[in-house]
């Protein structure tokens, strides 16, 4: 009768906060990568020399790098507390945790050597 | 198999049937002293009718107007239309202001004035603003309140649980049987003591404010444990119920201003109770709302008049009565905001049950001999703290101040004596009740018994009665017996047996509605809401008295020999408003 | 006032008997203004002893009778019938197992209620009189006061059906009303039961607590608050 | 007693708010389903100009560009309900919630025919 209702682990308010931060801060880098990206490149598609033409500036790439890092933030996080609805097992938990961790950090480093080696390409 | 090592067999302190108001405050009180408290209720504690209660709790705090004890003390004997005992009263006021304070301190949300103390609204009968409220839903917010304070107090509870024997003989209390509605099977709870705080019958008319669970089973099983009931042919008829449903909207709408009008749209009032208007004691109002219906000027003839609520304003309404506003909405479909609201007089409270002292302890005769280790509070005892009417606001503070009270003289007890020896056979009754609806041969259903029961209560013992009727109720209750007799029940299932529990609850009605009817026959008088159009006048030369009623070998015995406690200051005088 | 011929299809599930719930059709004839409650019980008093449900008040306060009828959490007492038309179906609340037909249990409910210490927490002595609280500090609660317990809304919420660990509205909910009463101290072990996550953070705003609540009370934005104040405590 | 837990009752009826939670829901997977995807092959733009352009001649085809058009609605709606989520969050915006699901959709709508617009125009019809 007198059942007691267990915890499981704490908190989760840090998470939630951040999702909201990259959230607001995505809104902004992503429509701009969408629209400098699929819409300015008047009346042609994306092409290589255009894109590298971008690489002059040394603010474009730091832009770029938060992008990817929000982006890979808000979309995993995203994720985790997907997996987090369905999963009430802790062991499960961990497990997708570990997961998630393990498939962002493989895309941090393939997306960040990316933007490194585009941006150091010669001008053709 | 010995008993007391049987699955189902509890040994427990205090065991509190009953998890309204009264019940919880008082297993509230038992838990701090470091007791074990069970608290067994036949719905989920919060279900209880309690939280049903919507207008307020009175305490003369004198918070928003100049009032005193003695006020209060005096409204009350008044009210009680001079049946009330005045030492009861006396205890009640005393204790008032330290309950509200009490449940203020554990949380209860009461509204409050602009300086931030609890609010208080006029009430009927009550000569100031006494009324201690929480918007239009008091009840609701003392019982989870109550609830809460006992869940963090680790009081036991079995929830959903149906008492249906009391374990009494020779003038002792040694627990009682209840039956487990969830997964089926009696249990045996052995208690050093044990509280009734059953609530109200209300169930036994057709058109009541009173919840499925109102049935009186209390006071039916203290009548089959051969215990007396007292003064129970006093019920209280509300003047507001909502047309058919008998669904109750407050007195609070009175309280804040609200008008009863005619089919001529006059506040007809006026011309029963022209000082105090519309917020005159309930059965008064009840009975000028009927004879106003009985003379044909009922809205367009028929059986009701209207409460009138337009007059207050759309936020007046809202926000100091949204349920009574939601309520004709959604069973109405009236907007009280643009619209009169049809009403008719609904069988609401029931000031009689079973007879106990100042200290709670339930009596068995009228000299006050004490059945020792059994208790009883709130709105199935009768103390008598209401007499013939009971004022609004009374029965929540009666129930949370005499639980208290209670759970003290309970707790004293539990430490003073040990656990009482069981009979042999304590499950017999019981086991006995529900083999014969499982097991008959009858072809009988409980329920057309029930609902034949509950017209004719309200056609007969209604607002106005006379010796013919009351005679017709008479026979047809033993009719009636006769025929549950045959009743078999469809459900054979352990678990959730609800067409089970409706059959024993109607067996409940069926034994103390006789109590009803014959004492109100017995009473040749007219006094509070008890009002018999053969005798009018109240008699205080011959009826100044309490109505004690026995069921012994089959037959409903009387006795008038329990006076009234009247202290000098408070002499009966005509009772006015 | 008429009487009219309703088609009532009723999930049936008979401890002992059944293996799983199954449908199960009533065509009954009952008046106009029956509510969903009436219909109950015109079913198990007249046609079906054995149909199982909870009722006790019939005024929409006690909370018994929470029910999905045509798709949608309700107070079957409250409920009348012409919302739905002639053909209703009337299931137990998602979520919680059924204990007998429209009988769930409750008791999880309950339990996640009481982890949530729903009861004034006190640092100071309590005064003579009353607490003062202005009108304005308990209008930040009056409406959350207001609930019922009913399970209407933690029935309803999809964040409770794949994981029945979640705390729900309702548990919230209460929290929040504690949390945010002047005169409660225990803010700080509330928050630290509440920020967990089977706790506040599987609420994603879904509003089907606000859609069923009978009383109408505004969860979801007592919630956010809720959240809002666990992010500022925990910062 | 009979056990009941549920990835998702189908039988009960879907609100506004449960519509937008679900597509936002589902948007949000779709989404970083296909950042990893994008991710992958913006590094093939490190393999030099040949190998970058021929991934995009198959990118500019019109069933991708078709395909690219739903993107932009998919990111929009879960861009729009986003800042819907955060103001209910921190903006009371719960108690007005429909309406600004309405508003805030609306607005995406019209974003994502002007985007599916000047996409289009990018199609690179093969040369025959
Ligand atoms: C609609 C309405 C409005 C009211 N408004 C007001 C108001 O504004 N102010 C006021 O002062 N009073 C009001 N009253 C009266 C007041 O609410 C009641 O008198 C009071 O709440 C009674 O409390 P109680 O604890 O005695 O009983 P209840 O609250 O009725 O509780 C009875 C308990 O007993 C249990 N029980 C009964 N039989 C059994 C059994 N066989 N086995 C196990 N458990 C059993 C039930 O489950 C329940 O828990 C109102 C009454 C009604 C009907
Ligand atoms: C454009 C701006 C974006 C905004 C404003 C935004 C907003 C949000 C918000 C507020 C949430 C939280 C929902 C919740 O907790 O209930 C969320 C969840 C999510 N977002 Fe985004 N998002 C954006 C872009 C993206 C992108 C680019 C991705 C993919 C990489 C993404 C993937 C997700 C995922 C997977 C979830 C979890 C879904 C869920 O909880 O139901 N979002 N988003
Ligand atoms: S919040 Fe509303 S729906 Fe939920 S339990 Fe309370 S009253 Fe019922
Ligand atoms: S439906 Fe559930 S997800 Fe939140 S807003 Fe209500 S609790
Ligand atoms: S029966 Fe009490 S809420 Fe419906």
């Amino acid at each position: 009768m007198n059942k007691d209702f267990k915890q499981t682990s704490r908190s989760g308010s840090l998470p939630w906060l951040l999702q909201r931060i990259s959230a607001v801060i995505l809104f902004v880098l992503l429509l701009l990568h969408f629209i400098t990206y699929h819409f300015l490149s008047k009346g042609r598609a994306v092409n290589y020399q255009e894109i590298v033409a971008k690489a002059g500036s040394w603010w474009f790439p730091l832009l770029q790098f938060a992008f990817l890092l929000t982006a890979l933030y808000h979309g995993l996080n995203g994720l985790w507390s997907v997996l987090e609805d369905y999963t009430a097992n802790k062991f499960w938990r961990l497990v997708w945790y570990g997961l998630l961790l393990s498939v962002g950090a493989v895309l941090l480093f393939v997306g960040t050597l990316t933007i490194i080696k585009l941006y150091t390409l010669p001008v053709a | 198999m010995k008993i007391d090592e049987a699955r189902n067999y509890h040994k427990i302190d205090a065991v509190i049937v009953g998890a309204g108001l009264a019940g919880l405050r008082a297993a509230l009180e038992v838990a701090k002293s470091g007791l074990a408290a069970a608290v067994i209720s036949k719905v989920y504690p919060t279900r209880s009718h309690s939280g049903g209660a919507q207008g307020g709790i009175a305490a003369a705090l004198a918070n928003v107007s100049e009032d005193s004890l003695e006020s209060h003390m005096f409204d009350t004997i008044k009210g009680s239309d001079y049946l009330a005992d005045q030492d009861i009263i006396e205890r009640f006021v005393n204790e008032a202001l330290k309950t509200v304070y009490e449940f203020e301190h554990m949380g209860v949300p009461f509204s409050r004035t602009a300086d931030g103390r609890i609010n208080q609204r006029p009430f009927g009968g009550h000569s100031s603003p006494r009324a201690c409220f929480a918007q239009d839903v008091t009840g609701h917010v003392l019982l989870h309140t109550l609830y809460e304070q006992c869940l963090q107090h680790n009081v036991l509870f079995f929830n959903e649980f149906q008492v249906l024997s009391l374990l009494v003989s020779d003038d002792v209390s040694r627990g009682l049987v209840a039956w487990d509605i969830r997964n089926g099977g009696l249990h045996i709870f052995h208690a050093r003591a044990v509280l009734l705080a059953t609530g109200g019958y209300g169930r036994a008319w057709k058109v009541t404010s009173n919840a499925h669970a109102n049935t009186g089973d209390g006071v039916a099983l203290v009548l089959e444990a051969g215990l007396p009931l007292e003064d129970m042919e006093f019920v209280q008829f509300h003047p507001t119920g909502l047309y058919k449903h008998g669904i109750l909207l407050s007195e609070a709408a009175r309280g804040e201003g609200a008008y009863i009008l005619n089919d001529k749209g006059e506040r007809f009032m006026k011309t029963y109770a022209a000082a105090k208007m519309e917020l005159a004691p309930r059965d008064v109002v009840s009975r000028a709302e009927q004879t106003e219906i009985n003379e044909g000027r009922g809205i367009g003839g028929k059986d009701y008049v209207y409460l009138d609520l337009r007059h207050l304003g759309r936020q007046k309404i809202l926000e100091r009565l949204p349920q009574i506003y939601d309520l004709a909405l959604n069973y109405l479909k009236v907007d009280g905001i643009k619209e009169a609201i049809p009403i008719q007089p609904t069988a609401h409270y029931s000031m009689g049950g079973i007879p106990a002292n100042v200290r709670t302890e339930v009596i068995k005769d009228a000299a006050g001999t004490v059945v020792k280790g059994l208790y009883t509070a709130g709105e199935a005892s009768c103390l008598s703290l209401h007499g013939a009417n009971r004022l609004g606001t009374n029965s929540l503070q009666d129930a949370a101040t005499f639980g208290r009270i209670a759970g003290i003289h309970m707790s004293e007890f539990c430490r003073e004596n040990n656990f009482s020896g069981l009979p042999a056979q304590p499950l017999e009754i019981a086991q006995g009740k529900i083999d014969r609806l499982w097991n008959g041969q009858g072809k009988e259903r409980h329920a057309p018994i029930r609902e034949k029961l509950q017209e004719n209560m309200t056609k007969y013992l209604g607002v106005f009665r006379n010796q013919d009727d009351m005679l017709k109720m008479l026979v047809m209750i033993k009719e009636l017996q006769e025929r549950y007799r045959q009743v078999t029940v469809d459900d054979h299932g352990d678990v959730f047996n609800l067409d089970l529990i409706e059959a024993l609850e109607l067996e409940n009605l069926l034994s103390f509605s006789e109590v009803i009817v014959e004492g109100a026959l017995a009473r040749q008088e007219s006094r509070g809401a008890h009002f018999r159009n053969d005798f009018p006048k109240r008699n205080d030369g011959e009826w100044l008295k309490h109505t004690l009623a026995w069921r012994r070998d089959g037959k409903i015995v009387l006795d008038f020999s329990k006076g009234v406690v009247i202290y000098p200051q408070y002499q009966p005088q005509e009772r006015k408003y | 006032m008429a009487m009219i011929d309703i088609s009532v299809k009723i999930l049936r599930y008979q401890p002992g008997k059944d293996e799983k719930p199954h449908w199960q059709v009533f065509n009954i004839a009952v008046e106009d203004e029956s509510t969903i409650l009436d219909v109950l019980n015109e079913i198990h008093w007249q046609h079906d002893g054995t149909l199982a449900y909870r009722r006790s008040c019939r005024s929409s306060i006690c909370g018994s009778c929470a029910m999905k009828v045509n798709g949608r959490n309700v107070l079957a007492c409250e409920t009348p019938i012409h919302r739905f038309g002639r053909k209703l179906k009337i299931e137990p609340l998602s979520g919680f197992d059924i204990i007998k037909d429209l009988v769930v249990d409750l008791d999880p409910f309950f339990a996640k209620l009481k982890r949530i210490r729903p009861y004034l927490i006190l640092d100071k002595p309590a005064p003579d009189k009353e607490f003062v609280q202005s009108p304005e500090q308990l209008e930040q609660i009056g409406e959350s006061t207001l609930c019922i317990l009913c399970a209407a809304c933690s029935a309803a919420c999809p964040s409770s059906w794949p994981n029945s660990e979640y705390l729900g509205p309702a548990a919230l909910l209460k929290a929040y009303r504690f949390i945010f009463d002047s005169r409660d101290d225990g803010a700080d072990q509330r928050i630290e039961i509440v920020n967990d996550k089977n706790g506040v953070w599987r609420c994603h705003t879904i509003f089907n607590c606000v859609e069923a609540c009978p009383k109408k009370i505004k969860i979801t934005e007592y919630l956010s608050r809720l959240k809002v104040k666990v992010v500022e405590n925990s910062l | 007693m009979y056990k009941r837990t549920r990835f998702y009752d189908f039988t009960y009826y879907n609100f506004i708010g449960s519509w937008a939670w679900i597509l936002h829901r589902l948007a949000g997977l779709a989404l970083i389903f296909y950042l990893c995807l994008h991710i992958w092959v913006i590094n093939s733009l490190t393999h030099g100009e040949a190998a970058f352009n021929n991934v995009m001649a198959f990118l500019n085809g019109v069933p991708f560009k078709l395909l690219e058009t739903g993107l932009w609605g998919v990111i929009l709606f879960h861009a729009f309900n986003g800042v819907r989520i955060v103001i209910i969050d921190f903006f009371k915006g719960s108690l007005v919630h429909k309406k600004l699901f309405i508003v805030l959709i609306a607005v995406a709508f019209i974003l994502w025919a002007l985007g599916s617009y000047l996409i289009l125009q990018h199609v690179q019809w093969r040369a025959g």
